[in-house]
């Protein structure tokens, strides 16, 4: 039986939320590191070479990765966030009910993302 | 509140009482002025004294009471000493089956180092290896250990609660205490069946001491103001390693890992005063050749007022490993590291041998008016406030760690013994209680006066200066008279804050009382005293005068007498070890 | 020397404030932070703090000094105070009882939360349990806490989560067990351990290793115990 | 007495002293905040540049006026921090530089890391 248990956080284990958050993080960083270094080497960067280098398959998949990840990365991490300053100390009674509606902001914001997205990605 | 057993007091001797009580199922209770892990045990170092054959299979508890009874100038209780030596090493392994995280020897077992006044043999086979030890942290490892076995054993504890006095009732029997809870101010009753005083020491009477601020002996005060005796009062150890000027504590342990003390010279001259035993001699005879040394104008710096620790032979890994808290402490209060250079040191007052009187499981004793031991119904004490009495007139390092734990659960054995026999709460009237609270009215009432802060500083100055390593009948009789002076001013001094969220200035007030009480004790024992005893050193009377004084004294407040009372020489098991002159 | 007091008593203040108070320092001595208040507290007895062994081990005078957390009595005051002033506050935090006292409930309720005693079930033999040298260095560094509080009062995850966090001072006695050869203990505790809250806060933001007097370090404690957990989770 | 305790917690640097390793971390947490807003800002940078040519022409022309400029230049050095303080975060989390001197050490090795890619990374975008 854990200490604290807490219905919000991803995966309601301190440890998965964890793993998630480092995996997710080194998915990002290398896929900042190719789109940053193909932006930087391409020499006359146009729509078409836009578009031949996200919609090739790998990309595809890439993006996708990287889509899901940061919804993953960011849930952990702003859900920390709001656990952290949104509290009774600093907002009163009302505190549950405003990270509430801070909670159901971030996910409607990152579900927004996501769609957005992946819509963009597979429609190349 | 009602408990079966009140523990008044949470360092290492209460901690074990508790949990012995605890375990058995009692309701339990601790008082502790401190959170209970910030006990003066926790300053402990060294280690803990004790033959459980770690260093030498063939050690013997026999040949550690010897040293004891030797150590104590042969007026410690022999009976009690026996039953420490030969209990100890089951409760050093209790300790280590708690947790405690002793150092280890290459096999595994608990790492034993050498510590002053330890033989072989009946002193026949040279220096023994018999103190057990946590680096040089011992005392702090005890301590945690301790209070987290009471966690697992669900002790109550009522942390940060002042016990101001006993409440004993018209038959004489204690029945609790009246203490304060320091956060709010609130006054509570506390009655028990069974109260334990182990509220340690009571250093603070000096100027220079190595004990902690808060050891004021308050559970002497409130024995003497309950009107019981006290025993052996004036025996006052003087612990010869003090950072000089600041008084912290260095440990014994230094010198059994191979340091030594030289002079201004350069010179080891401890080789002088004990030629075998050297830096390892018992403390009073360490302390008394350092003051030798010093005036006879050997001492260090441009005062010539300390000598100096050398350890830096042994090297830094030793060093690190052995006795890190020492080189912390030396960098931080000496402004040196021992690994390079000697730290200044000076005798500084560490320990009272005496205290309440008790049999060997913990009951308090008195004496009635024809002499008779009187047991004290309700009453319990262990530790450094109690005088069981194992260290007589001088106690050897690391049986102090020892007494805490084989006394503390000896105290605790006996009430949940006498609990099965059945006990029930006695009452106390209005005026037991009236009477118990009457030093803390007389304070909360006070309306002008002097303040508490200077009179205490005038109270350790004199017993400072009249009562040191060397004693003598003028300055004594001067310092008496100071304290009779001391009594009027400070029962008409005042208290000008009288709120009562954690009232600190209080609880200064209150400690100045106890202060008082034990200064006055041994001020009064000491001069009466005529013999030269272990830690007792008197210029006039230079010998041990095993004629008159083979005896423990009895202080008794009602009238202030001195009073004397026989030395146990009857151990259970062995023969009785009989007085034999000290060399070391 | 000026030195700033937060001064609050719940019997007479509304509300805490800072107070300047000033104070000749002998000259050619470089007092500690303790001896400052002990000749602060000889001109108002009102003054409230709590020290006992004024040699660093008891761990009873954890106050901010100038902005750090630290043992009153083993901090120099050359080392802390800034244009000739000495700023004094309570370990930032915890709810304040009277001037420099904070309530330490909820600090050693996150001690007590990691079961801080040894766990074994088996019978204990007669004599000590056996533990190698080397078993026993695990310890080093971690069994010298004194539950000053130093640690957990400058950790700001600790300050939003005191309930649910059990801060650098619990956690590092939470591994010392976990560390402890003897211990028999660890799947429990291990389990009890894998929620958002009581390891996981820790932001590596390494306050706790800046402050801690007996110079410990709490965040490779928290290292050690995640990756504990990582090798049961896994 | 009052049942209501006050608590000192006034954190400005004058009255709290934060080490670098502190700081570091707080910039970490401040730059994902930002992130989760800068993402929707390159995603829609994005979403117009890959829709078609003219797009593509429209999304460069923003990002050459002044504002959007600035704006990119700032999401990529909140980018930047954020990824070097994460790779800094995943060596702790591997034993890699727990005391706490290394552990300044690579916090102003971050900050100073992020100052000299923003650099370059500004000097390409203008």
């Amino acid at each position: 039986m854990a200490l604290v248990t807490n219905v919000t956080s991803l995966t309601r284990s301190g440890l998965a939320d964890f793993l998630i958050q480092r995996i997710t993080a080194v998915v990002l960083a290398l896929y900042t590191l190719c789109v940053l270094g193909f932006l930087l080497v391409t020499d006359n960067l146009s729509h078409a070479a836009l578009v031949d280098y996200f919609g090739s398959m790998g990309m595809r998949l890439f993006s996708t990765m990287a889509v899901l990840s940061t919804a993953a990365h960011a849930w952990i991490g702003m859900w920390t966030v709001g656990t952290d300053y949104i509290r009774p100390h600093y907002f009163g009674t009302g505190a549950t009910v405003f990270r509430f509606v801070y909670q159901s902001g971030c996910v409607l914001i990152l579900f927004v993302y996501v769609a957005w997205a992946l819509q963009l990605f597979w429609s190349l | 509140m009602e408990f079966d057993g009140v523990i008044v007091g949470g360092g290492g001797a209460g901690l074990r009482a508790s949990l012995q009580l605890a375990q058995s199922g009692l309701k339990t209770a601790v008082i502790s002025k401190v959170f209970p892990t910030r006990s003066h045990t926790v300053s402990a170092q060294g280690g803990i004294t004790c033959a459980i054959g770690s260093d030498d299979p063939d050690d013997d508890w026999r040949w550690h009471m010897y040293d004891t009874v030797k150590g104590s100038d042969y007026i410690g209780d022999q009976d009690a000493i026996e039953y420490m030596c030969s209990e100890g090493p089951q409760a050093v392994f209790e300790l280590e089956h708690m947790g405690m995280p002793f150092s280890r020897t290459e096999t595994g077992r608990i790492y034993q180092r050498p510590f002053g006044g330890q033989s072989k043999d009946f002193g026949k086979g040279g220096q023994a290896t018999r103190t057990c030890a946590a680096a040089d942290r011992t005392g702090h490892a005890l301590l945690h250990t301790l209070y987290q076995a009471n966690l697992k054993a669900r002790t109550t504890f009522l942390n940060e609660w002042f016990a101001v006095d006993l409440v004993k009732n018209q038959d004489g029997v204690v029945v609790g205490v009246i203490a304060i809870e320091i956060e709010t101010g609130e006054v509570v009753y506390v009655a028990s069946k069974a109260t334990v005083l182990t509220t340690g020491g009571a250093g603070r009477i000096y100027a220079s001491t190595t004990n902690a601020l808060m050891n004021t002996g308050d559970g002497i005060g409130m024995a003497l103001r309950a009107g019981l005796a006290v025993q052996d009062i004036e025996m006052w150890q003087f612990h010869p390693t003090g950072i000089a000027g600041v008084g912290i504590l260095v440990t014994e342990a230094c010198r059994g890992e191979g340091g030594y003390l030289i002079n201004k010279d350069g010179e080891r001259f401890m080789e002088r005063y004990a030629p075998t035993a050297k830096d390892l001699a018992g403390r009073d005879v360490v302390a008394r050749s350092m003051i030798i040394e010093l005036l006879e104008g050997r001492g260090c710096g441009p005062e010539g007022d300390y000598l100096m620790l050398k350890l830096d032979h042994l090297g830094a890994d030793v060093l690190n490993s052995r006795l890190p808290g020492i080189l912390e402490l030396s960098r931080t209060f000496a402004h040196v590291d021992p690994i390079k250079e000697p730290i200044p040191v000076e005798p500084t007052c560490h320990y009272v041998m005496g205290g309440i009187p008790t049999q060997v499981n913990g009951q308090a004793l008195t004496q009635d008016a024809a002499g008779n031991d009187q047991p004290v119904e309700g009453l319990y004490a262990a530790g450094e406030v109690a005088c069981v009495s194992v260290h007589g007139a001088n106690r050897l390092g690391g049986n102090s760690l020892l007494d805490l734990i084989v006394f503390g659960r000896a105290a605790g054995q006996r009430i949940e013994e006498q609990m099965r026999g059945g006990v029930s709460y006695r009452d106390a009237s209005d005026s037991d209680l009236e009477a118990a609270l009457s030093r803390l009215n007389r304070w909360n009432t006070s309306a002008g006066g002097e303040a508490v802060a200077d009179l205490r500083k005038e109270l350790q100055n004199t017993m400072q200066v009249n009562f040191g390593v060397f004693r003598t009948e003028r300055n004594m009789r001067e310092g008496i008279k100071q304290l009779a002076e001391l009594r009027e001013r400070i029962g008409t001094a005042h208290l000008s804050d009288k709120s009562n969220a954690f009232n600190t200035a209080r609880m200064e007030a209150l400690e100045l009382d106890n202060l008082l009480e034990v200064a006055e004790a041994t001020a009064i024992v000491a001069e009466e005293r005529r013999e030269s005893r272990g830690a007792h050193a008197r210029d006039d009377y230079q010998e041990r005068d095993d004629d008159n004084w083979l005896c423990h004294s009895m202080y008794f407040p009602a009238d202030k007498r001195v009073g004397k009372r026989s030395v146990n020489f009857e151990p259970k098991t062995v023969d009785a070890f009989q007085p034999m002159e000290r060399k070391y | 020397m000026q030195v700033s007091v937060y001064r609050y008593n719940p019997d007479v203040d509304e509300v805490p404030q800072m107070r300047d108070m000033s104070v000749d320092l002998p000259e050619g001595k470089d007092l500690m932070v303790l001896d400052v208040l002990e000749l602060l507290k000889g001109q108002d007895p009102t003054l409230s703090y709590r020290r006992s062994c004024r040699e660093g081990v008891c761990g009873s005078d954890g106050i901010n000094m100038n902005g750090k957390n630290g043992l009153a009595c083993i901090t120099p005051v050359s080392e802390v105070v800034k244009r000739g002033k000495l700023v004094l506050r309570p370990l930032p935090g915890l709810p304040v009882v009277r001037d420099l006292v904070v309530d330490m409930t909820q600090f050693y309720r996150q001690f007590e939360k990691v079961q801080p005693y040894l766990i074994n079930d088996q019978p204990p033999p007669a004599q000590e349990r056996l533990q190698s040298p080397e078993q026993r260095a695990e310890l080093d560094g971690l069994y010298e806490c004194i539950l000053c509080a130093c640690c957990s009062t400058a950790c700001p995850s600790f300050w939003w989560n005191p309930d649910k966090f059990i801060g650098p001072a619990g956690l590092l006695q939470a591994y010392r067990f976990l560390a402890d050869s003897r211990d028999s203990a660890t799947a429990e505790r291990l389990s009890k351990l894998d929620d958002p809250f009581s390891v996981f806060r820790c932001r590596g933001i390494m306050n706790c290793v800046s402050v801690c007097p007996k110079g410990l370090n709490p965040t490779r404690a928290i290292g050690k115990i995640r990756s504990m957990l990582l090798h049961q989770g896994t | 007495m009052k049942t209501e305790r006050p608590v000192n917690l006034s954190l400005s640097p004058a009255n709290f002293s934060w080490p670098v390793t502190a700081m570091a971390s707080i910039a970490h947490r401040l730059t994902g905040m930002l992130l989760f807003v800068g993402v929707g800002f390159l995603l829609y940078i994005l979403d117009m540049a890959l829709a078609s040519d003219a797009g593509f022409a429209d999304a460069s022309a923003l990002l050459g006026q002044p504002l959007p400029k600035v704006g990119m230049i700032a999401v990529m050095a909140t980018l930047t921090f954020h990824l070097f303080a994460g790779v800094k975060h995943l060596l702790l989390d591997l034993g890699i530089g727990e005391t706490f001197e290394a552990a300044s050490r690579a916090a102003w090795l971050v900050f100073g890391l992020t100052a000299v890619v923003t650099v370059i990374l500004g000097a390409w975008l203008w």
